[in-house]
This record gives C-alpha cells, sequence and structure tokens, in this order.
C-alpha cells in the first residue's frame, strides 16, 4: 500500500487561522493527513516597534514594549527597567521592597500568561471547558492589575527606577485571597487533563525535539526544561534578589507537548509558591522607587509646594534624562523563555536602539523540526506546546 | 389511501419548512457575487494548491469499504421490523448474511486499508 | 409584502428578518494581536457575548456575519483582511476594535496600516488599546441597533 | 567576581586559542564584552561553543546597532551564554562556570557583510535572516537569506537610521487571488507530464 508514488498537497495554514496562536502562517506540503514539510512565515503582526521605540525617551518605551509579548506584558517592562537601571547605575538605590514588590507582579504575570496558554492550549485539543475555568482564574489576576494601575492587562506599574506608585489599600488582602484559592483550582486542572486518555493520546510522544536540537535552536525556557535542560535565568543568572527565593526549577526529560504541559503546570505551583514569600517580605505601605529624582518623579504633594521638586518633575516630563553611552543586555526568565532587551544607549535622552530577545521567535523556528512527519492535528498540538505569542515574534 | 394521511402530513411540513426556507433566503438575502467571494478560501491567502490535484486511492478504498458496511446495516432494518414472522430461518439467514461481511471485514481490515494515515511520528 | 389588516401581518417582514439577522450575529475569528485576548476574555465566563447571541467565533467567514478587526493591521496582512472580508457571506459587518485597528494607535509608523477603514469599510468604532470587554460589547449592542434600523438590503 | 575580572579570563582564553585573531576586550555594565574582526568571527564562534573551558552552548541573540553617522556604521552583536552544568556542549568534558559572554563585530556601511554563524548555531538562521530584512547586512554562506518579517516585495532596510519612520504610502489591499486560468492549465499540464515522467523512471 505504501508504494503508491503519491502526489503532496500544498494547503496554508494561514495567518486568519482560529489556532495559530496569532498570524502565523504555514504552507503545508501534505501527503493525506501526515506533513511531509512544514514552512512556516511569520511578519505578518510586525509592528515596527523596535523603529517606534528609537524615536521615543526612555521612560516612553515602556508601554511599547509591553505590546510586544502581549500575555508577558509585566516581565516585559520589568526587563527593559532593569536593563535601563543597569546602564544608569541606580541598581544599587533600588530599594529592598519595590525589589519583592517587582518580583510579586512578575510571577502573577507569568501565571496570567500560563492561563491563557492553557486555555487556549487545551482549547484547541477539544477540551473546551478547560478555557473557561482558566480564563476565571485570569480575571481575578486581571482585577489585581486593575488594582494597581487601573489597567487590565498593560498597567505599566514597573518603571525606571521603582515603581509607579504606592501599592493600594486591600492589594494584600485580595493577592492573599488568589494565592490561598489558586492551589485549588491547579489541582482542579490536573484533575481536568492529566490522567485524561484523549488528552494523553493527543500529547504523549507528539511534537518531540531532542536535546541537542533545543539547545542548538536556542531554546532557552520551558521547552528546554520539559527536554532536561534545568536552566532556568532566576537561578542561573539570578535578578531582583532571587537567590533568596527558594523554589526549585521543574523538569522533565521526554520532550514532547505531554512533558512541556506537566513542566508548566508545575511552574505555575512554583510561582505560586515564590508569590507568598515575596507578599510576606512586602509591607503594605512604604517606599517605592529609588528617590533620585532625575529618573523618579517627586511625591505630588511636594511638587505642589516647593520649588526645586517642580523643576525636578517638569525636567524630568518635558525632557526625560541621559543615559550614559554604553550598551546592556539584562535578561529576565519571561513565562516563554529567556527574555531580555538589548539597549544601545549614545548618550542622549532616546535609546539608539532597542532590541528585544524573544523566546517565541526561536521557538516559531524550531517549529518545522517538531512537526515534520505528524498529523496534522499534531500541528495544533506543538503549536499550543510551544506558547508561541505572535506580537512577541514579529515585534 | 386513509393510512397514509399522517405520513404525508409529515413529509409536507418537513419539505414544506426546508423548501420554504430555502425560498425565502433566495429571495430575502442579497447576492454579491465577486471573483474574490468565489476564490477558494485558505485562511486568508491566494490558494497554493489547486484542488484538483491527484489523491492517494486509499481514501476511495476507506470510502468504498463504508459505502459496503452502510448499506450491510441497511439491510438490517426492515429484517428487524419483519422478523417475528421470520422466525428461525430468518434469524439464520441474517447471521450468515453478517458471517460473509464480517469475514471480508476481518480480511480487509489485515491488509490495513484502514490505516490510511500511516504510522504516526511517536516518540517515546 | 403589503400591509393587510390582519395584526399579524402587521410586523412587516423587514422588521422580523432584521431581528433574526440581529440576534444572531457570528463573528469570525480575526485576532490579530492584544485585542484578540481581550475579545477571548469577552467571550468567556465573566463578561460572556452568548448572552447577546455573539458567542459563536466561526473559523471560516463562509459561515460567519460580523468581522472584529482585533489589533494592529500591518501592512503584511493588509490584503489577507481584504480577502477575508471579500470571502464573508452577505449581510456582513466590519467592527474595528481597539486604537491600532481604528487609526493606528500608538503605532505610527512604516509597518501599520494608520486605521483599517482603508481597507474594509467598518460600521462599529471600538476605542481602547486594548478596550475593555465591557466596551467591546457596547460596540456589539450598538451594532445590533444599527441592524435593526438599517433597510434589509434585499 | 567583578566584571572587569571575568573580561580578561574569557578575552584571555580566546586570545590563546585563536592566537590570529585581533579580539580586544571592551567595557560594559553586565557582561564582559569583546570585538573581533570579521574574518575570525566563525572560529571564534566554534570555539566558543566547543573548548571545555568556555562551553558557551546558548547563542542567545544576534542584533545589530546602527551608528549612522559614525563610520564603521554597523555593530553585528551575539550574545552568548554558558549554562554550566545545565547543558555540557563538550560530551564528557566537567561544565564550565555559568556566564554570559558579548562579542561584537564592526562592520562598514559599505560592504555590510558578516561570515554566518548556522552552521555552528543553527538558531542564528532566522536572527540573521531578520537583520537581512530590517538592517541590509548581508550573511555570507547563510542557506536562504530571504525577508522574513517586512513583505517579499518591500524596498529598503526599515531599521537603518536614514529610513523614516512613518512612509506616507497607501498599504497594497490586492493581490492576485489565484492562478489565472492559463496558471491553472500550465500547472495540471506540468503535473501529469511529471507523473509520466516518473511512470517511465520506475
Amino acid at each position: 500500500m505504501s508504494d503508491i508514488r503519491t502526489e503532496t498537497m500544498t494547503v496554508n495554514m494561514g495567518p486568519q487561522h482560529p489556532s495559530t496562536h496569532g498570524v502565523l502562517n504555514l504552507v503545508l506540503q501534505l501527503d493525506g493527513e501526515n506533513i511531509v514539510s512544514a514552512e512556516p512565515t511569520i511578519g505578518f503582526l510586525h509592528t515596527g516597534i523596535e523603529k517606534t521605540a528609537e524615536q521615543k525617551k526612555w521612560q516612553q518605551v515602556i508601554p511599547l514594549v509591553e505590546r510586544m509579548d502581549y500575555l508577558g506584558a509585566q516581565s516585559n517592562s520589568l526587563a527593559y527597567c532593569l536593563s535601563v537601571e543597569r546602564l544608569l547605575g541606580i541598581e544599587s538605590q533600588i530599594p529592598d521592597r519595590v525589589v519583592y514588590i517587582r518580583v510579586l507582579i512578575a510571577e502573577l504575570q507569568r501565571l496570567a500568561s500560563h492561563l491563557v496558554w492553557l486555555g487556549t492550549h487545551g482549547m484547541e485539543i477539544g477540551a473546551i471547558s478547560v478555557m473557561m475555568y482558566c480564563f476565571r482564574e485570569r480575571e481575578q489576576l486581571l482585577n489585581l492589575n486593575e488594582m494597581l494601575a487601573g489597567f487590565r492587562m498593560f498597567p505599566s506599574y514597573i518603571r525606571i527606577g521603582g515603581l509607579r506608585e504606592d501599592l493600594p489599600r486591600g492589594f494584600h488582602a485580595a493577592v492573599k485571597e488568589f494565592l490561598d484559592k489558586f492551589p485549588g483550582k491547579l489541582e482542579e486542572y490536573h484533575k481536568l487533563l492529566t490522567k485524561n486518555q484523549v488528552w494523553i493520546l493527543r500529547t504523549k510522544g507528539v511534537g518531540y525535539l531532542s536535546k541537542e536540537d533545543t539547545m542548538a535552536m536556542g531554546l532557552a525556557g520551558p521547552m528546554a526544561r520539559a527536554v532536561g535542560i534545568p536552566y532556568d535565568v532566576r537561578k542561573t543568572f539570578p535578578y531582583l534578589k532571587y537567590q533568596t527565593f527558594d523554589f526549585i526549577v521543574p523538569t522533565h526529560t521526554d520532550g514532547d507537548v505531554y512533558a512541556r504541559y506537566l513542566v508548566k503546570m508545575e511552574e505555575m505551583r512554583q510561582s505560586v509558591s515564590i508569590c507568598r514569600q515575596a507578599l510576606e517580605r512586602i509591607t503594605p505601605t512604604g517606599v517605592y522607587d529609588c528617590g533620585d529624582y532625575r529618573f523618579v518623579p517627586p511625591p505630588k504633594d511636594r511638587v505642589y509646594t516647593e520649588m526645586e521638586a517642580l523643576i525636578q518633575h517638569f525636567l524630568l516630563y518635558s525632557q526625560g534624562f541621559n543615559v550614559p553611552k554604553g550598551e546592556c543586555y539584562v535578561p529576565v526568565e519571561g513565562p516563554r523563555g529567556e527574555h531580555g532587551f538589548y539597549i544601545v544607549s549614545d548618550g542622549t535622552n532616546r535609546p539608539l536602539r532597542v532590541k528585544a530577545r524573544a523566546p517565541s521567535y526561536v521557538a516559531c523556528q524550531a517549529l518545522p523540526k517538531m512537526i515534520n512527519g505528524g498529523l496534522i492535528a499534531d500541528v495544533i498540538a506543538v503549536i499550543g506546546s510551544t506558547d508561541v505569542v505572535m506580537g512577541d515574534v514579529d515585534r | 389511501m386513509e393510512g397514509f394521511t399522517p405520513i404525508l402530513i409529515m413529509i409536507g411540513l418537513a419539505v414544506g419548512f426546508s423548501g420554504g426556507n430555502m425560498l425565502l433566503s433566495q429571495f430575502i438575502g442579497p447576492r454579491k457575487p465577486s471573483p474574490e467571494k468565489e476564490a477558494p478560501y485558505e485562511c486568508g491567502m491566494p490558494a497554493v494548491g489547486d484542488a484538483r490535484e491527484r489523491q492517494s486511492v486509499k481514501f476511495y478504498l476507506v470510502a468504498m469499504i463504508f459505502l459496503l458496511f452502510d448499506i450491510e446495516v441497511a439491510f438490517l432494518y426492515p429484517w428487524a421490523i419483519a422478523s417475528r414472522d421470520l422466525g428461525k430461518t430468518g434469524f439464520w439467514q441474517i447471521v450468515t448474511f453478517f458471517g460473509l461481511l464480517v469475514t471480508g471485514y476481518i480480511y480487509v481490515w489485515r491488509k490495513g486499508a484502514f490505516d490510511w494515515s500511516g504510522e504516526r511520528k511517536r516518540h517515546g | 409584502m403589503a400591509d393587510v389588516h390582519i395584526p399579524i401581518l402587521t410586523t412587516t417582514v423587514e422588521k422580523m428578518v432584521q431581528w433574526a439577522r440581529r440576534s444572531a450575529i457570528w463573528p469570525v475569528t480575526f485576532g490579530l494581536a492584544c485585542c484578540a485576548i481581550e475579545m477571548m476574555a469577552m467571550s468567556c465566563g465573566r463578561y460572556d457575548i452568548a448572552r447577546f447571541g455573539a458567542e459563536v467565533f466561526r473559523g471560516s467567514p463562509r459561515q460567519s456575519d460580523l468581522m472584529i478587526v482585533a489589533g494592529r493591521l500591518s501592512r503584511k496582512m493588509a490584503p489577507v483582511l481584504r480577502r477575508v472580508y471579500d470571502q464573508m457571506a452577505e449581510p456582513k459587518w466590519v467592527i474595528s476594535m481597539g486604537a491600532c485597528a481604528s487609526c493606528g494607535g500608538v503605532f505610527d509608523n512604516y509597518s501599520i496600516v494608520q486605521g483599517c477603514d482603508q481597507i474594509v469599510p467598518i460600521d462599529v468604532f471600538v476605542p481602547g488599546c486594548p478596550p475593555r470587554p465591557e466596551a467591546l460589547i457596547y460596540g456589539i449592542v450598538q451594532l445590533q441597533r444599527k441592524i435593526d434600523r438599517s433597510r434589509m438590503s434585499a | 567576581m567583578p566584571d572587569s575580572q571575568i573580561d580578561t579570563l574569557v578575552a584571555e582564553a580566546l586570545r590563546i586559542a585563536a592566537p590570529d585573531a585581533r579580539i580586544e576586550p571592551a567595557t560594559a555594565v553586565d557582561m564582559p564584552t569583546a570585538y573581533v574582526d570579521r574574518d575570525h568571527l566563525v572560529e571564534v564562534c566554534r570555539l566558543l561553543r566547543d573548548a571545555p573551558a568556555l562551553q558557551f552552548a546558548l547563542l542567545a541573540d544576534v542584533t545589530a546597532a546602527d551608528f549612522f553617522p559614525a563610520e564603521p556604521r554597523f555593530e553585528v552583536v551575539y550574545h552568548f551564554a554558558c549554562l554550566g552544568s545545565a547543558y555540557v556542549t563538550v560530551p564528557g568534558a566537567s561544565p564550565a562556570p555559568a556566564r554570559r559572554f558579548r562579542l561584537k563585530v564592526r562592520i562598514s556601511g559599505a560592504d555590510a557583510s558578516v561570515p554566518t554563524v548556522t552552521g555552528i548555531y543553527p538558531t542564528a538562521n532566522w536572527l540573521e535572516r531578520e537583520l537581512y530584512d530590517l538592517m541590509g547586512l548581508r550573511f555570507e554562506g547563510h542557506p536562504d537569506l530571504r525577508r522574513i518579517l517586512m513583505a517579499e516585495d518591500w524596498v529598503g532596510h526599515p531599521l537603518r537610521k536614514d529610513y523614516p519612520v512613518q512612509i506616507r504610502k497607501d498599504s497594497a489591499s490586492w493581490e492576485p487571488i489565484q492562478l489565472s486560468a492559463e496558471e491553472f492549465a500550465e500547472n495540471v499540464r506540468a503535473t501529469r507530464a511529471r507523473a509520466h515522467k516518473a511512470a517511465e523512471k520506475r
């Protein structure tokens, strides 16, 4: 039966497709349902953010940068602010309270991003109810964002030199209530999916990427940890005092879609424990920025009364601040892997170059290796497991 | 003739409702054909391959096998209605009929006509 | 249909047809960027769009009659948007969701189409970056009100 | 370990291993940095990955910066990361200490071309294609150097400093839908001819 010469059929799994996680185009060569070859085409969401960022002042780039990887928005702005602060040399002046609040926000953002991944990944494979549950939890996380800065997805709460303002009243209680409830919900997802025969048949052994291929393709994140490379930026190159938090880096060895699912689910549990530890170290009110009024706006009441504060406030928002000449790349462990901003400054108040190291970009490049030979249904499972966000790929 | 009125009413309703809807949508629904609209939909991209490519024979085989067993089941309905007065002989007739077809089914299964998607790339 | 004096016929066919079109308006999944996540949040449990009949997000444009352009439209994607719009069955409506789809938003650069009304005719603009799910629901309800009033283009 | 001390360590190791490569360490706030000239780039990259003392397994990023009025105009930047015990590139060797390293190559605006490192780090394939697309840098030896983010028929390289941010050009919203009748007939004839040829071959 198999010696008959068959003609491959070319099909576009195109930009407008319910489960390509955005506008990714895969030109598939099909032999029946088997995929002979797949060639991804990207660029359908290219927004030229890096070119626009070169026209903005340093603190104006934060909203742009958050809209790159719109699921891990706060970890974007965190990575950008860490790089600029390292270049400015004010990293040591950031108080501990701000550091721990940033850790809390980054971990909550990781939870929100993983919930959207699990929801869409489950729905594409057929577990529609998982999407409803995941988005229900995510709404509470978005409520926390709204408490912080009144905006659901892009609160821009992390600024260069600290935070936008102090924590609102009742924030501690709301986060504690979410952290107490969430592990129970996590168990609910485990009950729904982990031993579900349909889920195992659709994901086990599918989209395998060997250890050497994973490292050769530059995948440094949950995809690498799922194949046995325990590399986590928070552990290997600690930033934001992550070395003082105790959490484990979940790894697996199978390297298929099911292993990536297990790794990310365990990551969510670890994030909850990090959030709990961070919450204990944060006092409800206190200092929220580095106090150096060249980079951080002075408090409002002093601006109204003191002349000097008014000048600082005016200078900051009219000219911005100059970053010393040089370059910097401080990566962060984003929801999708190592994520950082390579910043080049020529000493003026506008960046010369802002390049984002996008984990989804290299994951998208590795897609054909995982898809070839599988079935069409496996393509959907693989794209879901790589958690590709097209805003991050196309920038 | 009087025995058939319920059937006729049901058929009339069925045909009437579906026909009526199709007729109504002919007049109500706007119709603006354009070459872009008639072009094959491929996720927004211009169609790459053409639909009239040569398909592998294994799909035709699966279709034929399905047709065969579908009709086999269709024969079961009239038999089921008349099974009481067919009695013992009728039962044995249908059993031999099904026996023949089941042997054909096993033969086709062993020959591998059903795994038309090839071995799925599984790892580990 | 002439208005005969029998009360059941006073509701002209047009009002009934427009009511039917309005109350089951199926959007095609045309999520581009961050607004698509808010569109998904809108169709999930908390801001349930099923209450307004628009819950089913159809994959193919043949079976849908509303296109929500959710996200920033790049120049490379413009022909795709136009083709999907053309391939939608009449009667069809378009909601431009978010500032980027409506006027280019924060990205005034070489790669973003400054407003997707250069490509497809838009019925309702929803502001916001991304607009809250309630804002999008309000946009859809406005569109439904517009459909109610519009004539049945036979 | 203060950054300055790491500077000399990595640069020193490279200088010993690749004597004729002109490596000059540069100062940077976040990780040891070194310039290398264009001809020895591939050799140094292979060394960075395969030398037991270095073992930089991850090529995190290949990017470039355009210092337009200044000459040499472009700086191509490679970010490496050694993952320590997480991944050993040389089988059997003991893991090297986890650290980061940045390699930079200065190239002039006139012949903006750099040898490709796709042979050593396959992840550089798309990263270099993006640089070709947005910055206009050519990479010799790259398997298929074409535009990746912009449309195929795009003119100009947007991320260059002399490229305007906004080009007031109306966007092309129409593309030929499908093959024209002749193309379609031609395709059918071509596939049928291919089929006959294949049949005779067997």
